[in-house]
């Protein structure tokens, strides 16, 4: 049998070395609870930009492996508001540069990001955004079917299916990485710098001192804190519910999946909300879809079939091409959801706890800019201006960062 | 209401058009039902409403959810705790609905005409439980959906009322909007058979 | 040839011919392609992914991590096993390594799904399988026995004895009692993929390709089955020993080769050697023999087990006990062993048995627990889950008497117990070069691997995997996974049973996309859904626009006409004459009792129960955050009966949400929604020739000013059928809406058709109606609003009684937010130049003073929401949505288009007849 | 995909039914009487737990009822039957 050009193969080998797994010390400057994407990008930052150390990551499981070893790795900025732009571009600049940063090969990979219009509402909000962007600098167009077509000529952009496709946004410098790869490589680089980080330990409790928290039980053992930061996506409201801290969360499953490798057919990212798809083509060759989020409340990190089956047509219906690709593996992670679908970032009811949840499916692309963000906001007691926005206490004065309704899909 | 002349204004089935690809499908006979007047009648089931109201039409009204009664030109179906869809395929719309509203009226109910609301499509013969199967994941064995059982579920994308009469014969009632699209799903599944 | 008479249950009367890699083969109907090119000698052979090295193929069944095949013909499919399809007339296969290709054209096959119930569910139709289903059958129960390959019987081979009769008969018993039984499905071909909650398992059947194409018949089926009860007895799988250099071709698991003598009739090898580390590969040693190969046996266990050791003696096969394999000698293929002892024997065939895991999938996906059993070396089910049961291999049981005991209970047939057999030996690998040991053969990954991820601090499974890339190939690691668990224990010294294996995701097995697209796809992806009139305006020429799952006419181009140019016309005829277009996808609520008007006025911001009866009036509903959420005219019918109106794309949201506050939280509240949507067909008869064209159709009807006035409504009678009639004016013209029971539709808009003739008039669609309302400044809920958009935000604080203590959303606008001076109002934008229309969606920026934009970012005052060419006005004009807009009328702004900034005026949102003369006339 | 009992047609697909959150959240007594605090808290704020919810369903696709029922968030099983609010 004949042997084409060995796929897999080109991927980049890991380190030698990735980090320890530490024993929990008895206190920290700073407590980081969870051992995600955006824990350990908070702890990477806190020690490059803040050279604050002597910090814990503390993960409940195995590190990463929650939301971050579970998404589709779409990074983007081409959101609606000031507000959102505001923090994913900040990421997306970060992203472009965070190889070099980590000196980890990540795999971020800038194929474009399409998103679909195929309503005339959806092409007026389409162009709403476009605009935005543009004035917020970042980079989108607007591109008619044609120009769809040419971007990525397997998308079916004829008549005949149920929602035609009317044009489509799109952000050249919106790409893909490696999610493995990027956590481990905040996880080496905080492990350099000298921050522990513990797995397979899970806070159960809180101390507090009046407006204070002083440390944080776990199953390993109560540890001391100087500042307790939480990262902990979808079961942020357990540890909220421990210092009785109410926020808006409803924690839902979302699915996604992969096909078997495929020889390159898809050259960018194509997403869709009418007709609920967004697929990328990751670096073996397989097809990487999202699909929606399912509605009930879950913590059981597996969504329902029909959700899957839905997504196929959809992907069927919108790439005729991927008939016969299979689906290979489905899971489903955790995402923590909030009223505006826009994050909660910043300060609790507690002087030295800080809060940053509620990213939804947006959590893996803001990674390096949350991480940045949150970093100063652990090092110096208060909001960084991009984050500023996105407090507690916009649910009562009724300033929201809206991005359900014009924004177009949210992940 | 009863000086009303008799009408004569051309009425149209909303699968017309789809008749004839209906009529083609051999595996399962699936005729387009004739018009029939139709109420929504809410009502409270525990007093004497329900009795009231089967006076008037000629016929007891289910005393379950999911079930139906035969009425002397129509059905009696139970889509709910407080709620029945009542047709007679021989009273007009406006009295339909005048009458049992009435009845209903005195005993805190109402009736909503919804002659139109809804279309029906009647299917005959041994695939016809394995037809909709194709497309609805509802029990429709004979011994969970006997004869008597009525259901409003899914077909496909779209809610359908499915009614059993008889093991090979099923009726389904459809929004007029969605008809076309349930059509099309059925013929299209009859493919296969 | 390497196919073996007398083995076999191929069909050898009748030859198909299959390509692969352009050479043609002939094989029989039974075959696969694996077994065609083994039936030829050629063993198929691929490259592996990283390191380049030859591979074949080692399982006979999914199992196998290396035989990937791309079918061609009839239809491209990438990435299947050669061990799996079917050898069919015509088929055209290539190998591939890693990638597979998709078709470039879409596929025109069928596929779809078909849903079952029954009492029992079994997977798999092996000895457990088969006896458990024939058992519930025997009670009454319904049952669906799904079994993945082409046969039932599992691994039975036919050698074995049931009850006293060669296994074929017994397989064939129970299939044929089954069949007998109506409440019996049993389907072959079909793979139990997922399961889910409450019984619920999906399963793939494949019910053949065709190169002459599918025509009518469906080519996969997706088989939806909800069971009371799943019998899981999916078998296991067999893995290997990992041994240096395991990976190259000739090295094949024990019941592999067994499985393709006795289902295909093919002799995988001549000279034989096989390494184990259980009983079960002496079958294979045995059957081997029997079938001509020289057969060697090398038993890692200290004593080799005396029942099969003396069968072996009888046939002249060696057994060596407390032997291994170290590794291979070959190039393309193998052509010796090395034992432990550095003894090389010249073989062409090493068949590995390391061990059975038992197929522990599908009760992995309901999240069934898994706990280590020292003694198999394998996970097996902990506790039990609810309504799931695991029968036979896939519960760890592998001696026939066994299984079938297990599986039938007290009526079990009886076969003859295997006599002094021996316990297994937990065996991951045997000495050698780490670097050359391959874990994951379909990954390239090695034991090497596996030490590199533990030396770079990852212990846990889920971080090794990922680090190594093992068990995420295609096969998911249906042998490798077990044996890297195993390993990884080994490296770090931590014991296999305080490890979490990973979990088993659905599929069980790839399913193909379009499978479980099934026929959602076109028109039957979404419904469409349709008024009455459609077909009318299909014939009119129309456009249609999607709203919602709606079809909804857009405008009515004439020959020549754009879609700028059609509706300017329309809008013209509907200003100075008459127009009418099809409204029936409007929302209708039918909302009756006693406390009808307490509810509305609850649910919308100004004031329902002092709507008069025969009256109209336009209503906003908000959410609790105070933002509008749907807008509509109520009719008042009687003293408890309101007719509510809702835009066409939230009339589903806006009735859920009624029922839901009167359900859940008014309970008290005597008041019953019916949806009278699809009941009613609304024509919307618009322009100042309107009236007479109702006054026309409907004699009765006194149309007059004073008779029938602004926002009230009247019933009325058409040839013996009612029709109500209501004075309502979406486009600030004269106008009356008309609505008749659906079915009549036709009939009545032909009515008005032939009435309004004389008046030339006009069928209009949704986007002339926009800009008619546009010039009136009515604003589309979901267009000139996003959720973030308050009443008073429309300019429609006179819409939000003052009177009323409470509605939904009132608190809202106390909030800080609500009360900030620059949020945004809906004003009307007019380029100054007159000439250009502005895209909807444009950013407004303010006035750049020297003409261009400052560097981003550059701080937004808004959007355009609306923006058309008007007739009226004999200019385009823009609806926006401005920071602060009400107190900016007068003010010039810029909206940048395609590079340019365009300056437009800021004024009041009504435009056209702002003193509404032309409505209330 | 789930069975889920509705309390007057029985056990039915998931699909068939539309999910209303947590169940009991009362619509405030006097809301003009209430701080922004606590309107935030009606409005938006919604228990989020990690165990057994009480959450309201509607079998939208059948009888349109809403009802109550008592789920596991962390396996997704019910946990009672469903009960009737209305």
């Amino acid at each position: 049998m004949t042997t084409p050009t060995p796929p897999g193969a080109h991927l980049p080998e890991h380190p030698d070395h990735l980090w320890t797994t530490a024993e929990p010390r008895k206190s920290y400057d700073v407590v980081i609870v969870g051992g995600g994407g955006h824990g350990l990008a908070t702890a990477h930052y806190l020690a490059k930009n803040h050279g604050i150390t002597n910090v814990a990551v503390l993960e409940k499981g195995w590190l990463a492996g929650g939301n971050m070893a579970r998404n589709t790795t779409l990074i983007r900025s081409n959101y609606l508001w000031d507000e959102s732009a505001g923090i994913y571009e900040h990421a997306l600049r970060l992203w472009e540069g965070l190889e070099d940063d980590l000196g980890y090969p990540i795999l971020f990979s800038q194929r474009g990001v399409l998103n679909l219009a195929h309503t005339e509402q959806d092409v007026r909000d389409s162009m709403r955004r476009v605009e935005a962007n543009k004035l917020n600098g970042i980079d989108a167009e607007w591109l008619g079917p044609d120009e769809v077509a040419k971007v990525c000529p397997i998308v079916n952009v004829s008549a005949d299916i149920r929602y035609p496709v009317q044009g489509a946004t799109f952000q050249p410098r919106a790409g893909i990485a490696k999610h493995d790869y990027v956590a481990w490589g905040f996880a080496r680089r905080a492990d350099e710098a000298g921050i522990d980080i513990i797995e397979h330990c899970e806070v159960t409790g809180f101390a507090t001192d009046g407006d204070r928290v002083t440390g944080v039980r776990t199953t390993r053992g109560d540890i001391a804190a100087g500042t307790v930061a939480l990262c902990a996506a979808g079961h942020t409201s357990v540890l909220l519910d421990m210092l009785g801290v109410p926020a808006p969360l409803q924690s839902h499953p979302l699915q996604a999946l992969v096909s078997e490798l495929l020889e390159p057919v898809h050259p960018t990212i194509v997403m869709s909300n009418a007709v609920h798809v967004y697929v990328s083509q990751a670096h073996k060759g397989e097809l990487v879809m999202g699909a929606g989020v399912d509605a009930p409340v879950g913590y059981g990190q597996r969504g329902a079939f029909h959700v899957i089956e839905r997504q196929m047509a959809a992907a069927v219906e919108l790439f005729p091409v991927f008939a016969r690709a299979h689906l290979l593996r489905s899971w489903a992670g955790i995402v923590d959801v909030t009223p505006d679908a826009s994050p909660i970032v910043g300060a609790t009811p507690y002087d030295n706890v800080f809060l940053n949840c509620g990213w939804g499916t947006g959590g893996f692309k803001a990674t390096p800019g949350l991480g940045w963000a949150f970093a100063d906001t652990v090092a110096h007691g208060r909001p960084h201006p991009l984050v500023a926005p996105f407090g507690l206490d916009r649910f009562v004065t009724g300033a929201l960062v809206d991005e359900h309704g014009a924004a177009a899909v949210a992940h | 209401m009863a000086d009303l002349p008799v009408p004569t204004l051309p009425w149209a089935h909303p699968l017309e058009s789809r008749r004839a690809r209906l009529e083609d499908v051999s595996a399962v006979r699936q005729e387009l039902s004739a018009p029939v007047a139709a109420v929504d009648l809410r009502l409270d089931p525990a007093g004497a409403g329900p009795a009231a109201v089967a006076a008037v039409v000629g016929g007891p009204l289910p005393e379950r959810p999911d079930t139906w009664t035969a009425l002397p030109a129509g059905l009696a179906l139970r889509l709910g705790p407080d709620e029945w869809l009542l047709t007679s395929s021989r009273a007009r719309p406006e009295d339909w609905e005048f009458g049992v509203d009435e009845a209903a009226l005195a005993h805190g109910g109402s009736a909503v005409d919804v002659s139109a609301q809804r279309t029906s499509l009647r299917l005959r013969g041994q695939r016809a439980r394995d037809l909709l199967a194709s497309c609805c994941a509802l029990d429709l064995r004979p011994a969970s959906f006997p004869r008597g059982r009525c259901a409003q579920t899914l077909l496909g994308q779209s809610a359908v009322l499915l009614v059993a009469h008889d093991t090979d014969d099923l009726q389904l009632f459809v929004r007029t909007s969605f008809a076309g699209y349930v059509a099309d799903l059925l013929v299209d599944a009859a493919h296969d058979f | 040839m390497s196919r073996v008479p007398g083995f076999g249950r191929i069909d050898r009367s009748r030859t198909v011919t299959i390509t692969v890699d352009g050479v043609p083969y002939t094989g029989h109907p039974g075959d696969t392609v694996a077994s065609v090119l083994l039936a030829h000698d050629v063993h198929p052979r691929t490259t592996s992914v990283k390191y380049g090295r030859p591979r074949g193929i080692t399982g006979a069944w999914t199992e196998d991590p290396t035989g990937l095949i791309q079918v061609e013909e009839p239809f491209p499919e990438p990435m299947l096993l050669a061990t799996t399809v079917e050898a069919t007339d015509g088929l055209v296969v290539r190998g591939v390594n890693g990638q597979g290709r998709l078709a470039e054209v879409a596929d025109t096959a069928r596929y779809d799904r078909r849903h079952h119930h029954c009492d029992v569910l079994v997977v798999g139709a092996g000895p457990a399988g088969l006896v458990a289903a024939r058992a519930a059958a025997r009670r009454g129960e319904s049952v669906v026995l799904v079994d993945d390959r082409a046969d039932p019987g599992g691994t039975l081979t036919g050698t074995e004895t049931i009850d006293g009769e060669p296994s074929p008969a017994f397989v064939a018993d129970v299939v044929a009692e089954l069949a007998d039984q109506p409440e019996v499905t049993h389907l072959q071909r079909t793979t139990a993929f997922g399961h889910y909650d409450d019984g619920f398992v999906l399963a793939l059947e494949r019910r053949g390709d065709s190169v002459d194409g599918y025509g009518l018949r469906t080519r996969q089926r997706v088989h939806r089955i909800r069971a009371s009860r799943v019998v899981v007895a999916a078998g296991a799988i067999e893995r290997p020993v990992v041994i240096e250099d395991g990976d190259r071709p000739g090295v094949v698991l024990a019941s592999a080769a067994r499985d393709l003598l006795h289902r295909h009739g093919v002799l995988v090898g001549r000279e034989v050697v096989v390494f184990t580390t259980n009983d079960s590969a002496y079958a294979a040693a045995l059957d081997l023999h029997e079938a001509g190969a020289g057969v060697r046996v090398l038993d890692a266990r200290d004593e080799a087990p005396r029942g099969w050791a003396r069968a072996c003696a009888e046939r002249g096969v060696a057994v060596t006990p407390a032997a291994t394999v170290r590794g291979t000698r070959g190039e393309e293929r193998i052509t010796a062993a090395v034992t432990g002892d550095g003894t090389e024997i010249p073989c062409d065939l090493l068949l590995l048995s390391g061990g059975w895991t038992p197929a522990a999938h599908l009760v992995s996906h309901v999240g069934g627990a898994l706990t280590y059993d020292e003694t198999l070396g394998a996970f097996v089910f902990g506790e039990p889950v609810a309504g799931v049961e695991v029968i036979g291999a896939a519960n760890g049981t592998l001696a026939l008497a066994d299984v079938l005991r297990e599986a039938g209970g007290a009526g079990a047939p009886h076969a003859p117990a295997e006599d002094d057999g021996a316990p297994p030996r937990v065996l991951w690998r045997t000495e050698g070069d780490p670097a050359r040991q391959f874990v994951d053969v379909a990954r390239d990954a090695t034991v090497a691997d596996i030490a590199r991820a533990v030396g770079a601090g990852l212990t846990h499974p889920e971080h090794v995997k990922r680090y190594t890339t093992i068990g995420t190939a295609h096969d998911q690691g249906r042998t490798s996974g077990m044996l890297a668990i195993g390993i990884l224990a080994e490296l770090t010294g931590r014991p296999v049973a305080a490890m979490r294996p990973t979990t088993f995701r659905p599929p069980f097995v790839p399913v193909a996309f379009a499978a479980l697209a099934g026929r959602e796809r076109g028109d039957l992806f979404d419904p469409v859904r349709t008024t009455p009139l459609h077909a009318w305006h299909v014939a009119a020429g129309a456009e249609f626009e999607d709203v919602g799952q709606w079809k909804r006419a857009r405008h009515y181009p004439r020959a020549g006409e754009d879609m700028t140019a059609a509706v300017l016309r329309e809008c013209a005829a509907v200003r100075t004459s008459v127009g009418i277009m099809d409204a029936s996808t409007l929302g209708t609520i039918d909302v009756r009792g006693p406390d009808a008007p307490v509810l509305l006025d609850r649910l919308y911001t100004n004031m329902m129960s002092s709507l008069k009866v025969g009256r109209v009036r336009y209503g906003v509903m908000c959410g609790n955050d105070g933002m509008v959420r749907d807008d509509g005219t109520v009719l008042r019918l009687a003293e408890n009966r309101y007719l509510v109106t809702t835009t066409t794309g939230n009339a589903a949201a806006v009735l859920d949400s009624m029922e839901e506050w009167l359900q859940t939280e008014w309970t008290d509240l005597r008041v019953r929604l019916t949806s009278v949507t699809d009941h009613w067909s609304i024509a919307a008869v618009a322009g100042p020739r309107s009236r007479d064209v109702i006054g026309a159709v409907f004699g009765d009807l006194d149309v007059s000013n004073d008779a029938f006035g602004f926002m009230t409504w009247q019933d009325t009678v058409l040839d013996g059928t009612p029709v109500r009639v209501a004075r309502i004016s979406f486009s600030g013209e004269l106008a009356f809406e008309v609505s008749v029971a659906s079915g009549y539709a036709s009939a009545v808009w032909a009515r008005l058709l032939a009435a309004g003739q004389a008046y030339g008039i006009t069928p209009y669609g949704t986007e002339t109606m926009h800009v008619l309302r546009a010039e009136k400044g009515y604003p589309i809920i979901g267009q000139d609003t996003d959720g973030t958009v308050s009443p008073h935000d429309l300019g429609m604080s006179w819409a939000v009684s003052a009177k009323k203590d409470d509605f939904v959303g009132k608190r809202s606008y106390t909030r800080p937010e609500n009360r900030n001076p620059l949020r945004k109002q809906l004003v009307s934008l007019l380029p100054t130049d007159a000439a250009t229309k502005l895209p909807e969606g444009s950013q407004i920026v303010g006035f750049c003073a020297d003409g261009r934009l400052p560097a981003p970012p550059v701080p937004m005052l808004g959007h355009v929401t609306s923006s058309y060419h008007s007739a009226e006005l004999a200019r385009p004009f823009a609806l926006a949505l401005v920071k602060g807009g009400r107190d900016r009328v007068g003010e010039v702004v810029h909206v940048p288009v395609e590079g340019e900034l365009v300056p437009a005026l800021i004024g009041s949102s009504v435009l056209v007849d702002p003193e509404g003369a032309r409505r209330d006339g | 995909m789930q069975l889920i009992s509705c309390p007057w047609c029985g056990p039915r697909e998931e699909v068939e039914f539309s999910y209303g959150g947590q169940a009991a959240v009362a619509y405030p007594e006097h809301p003009a009487a209430l701080t922004d605090e606590q309107w935030a808290r009606f409005v938006f704020f919604r228990d989020n737990p990690k165990g057994p919810f009480a959450e309201r369903w509607v079998h939208a696709a059948g009888c349109r009822r809403w009802f109550t029922a008592v789920r596991d968030t962390r396996t997704h099983r019910f946990v009672s039957p469903s009960e009737v609010t209305s």
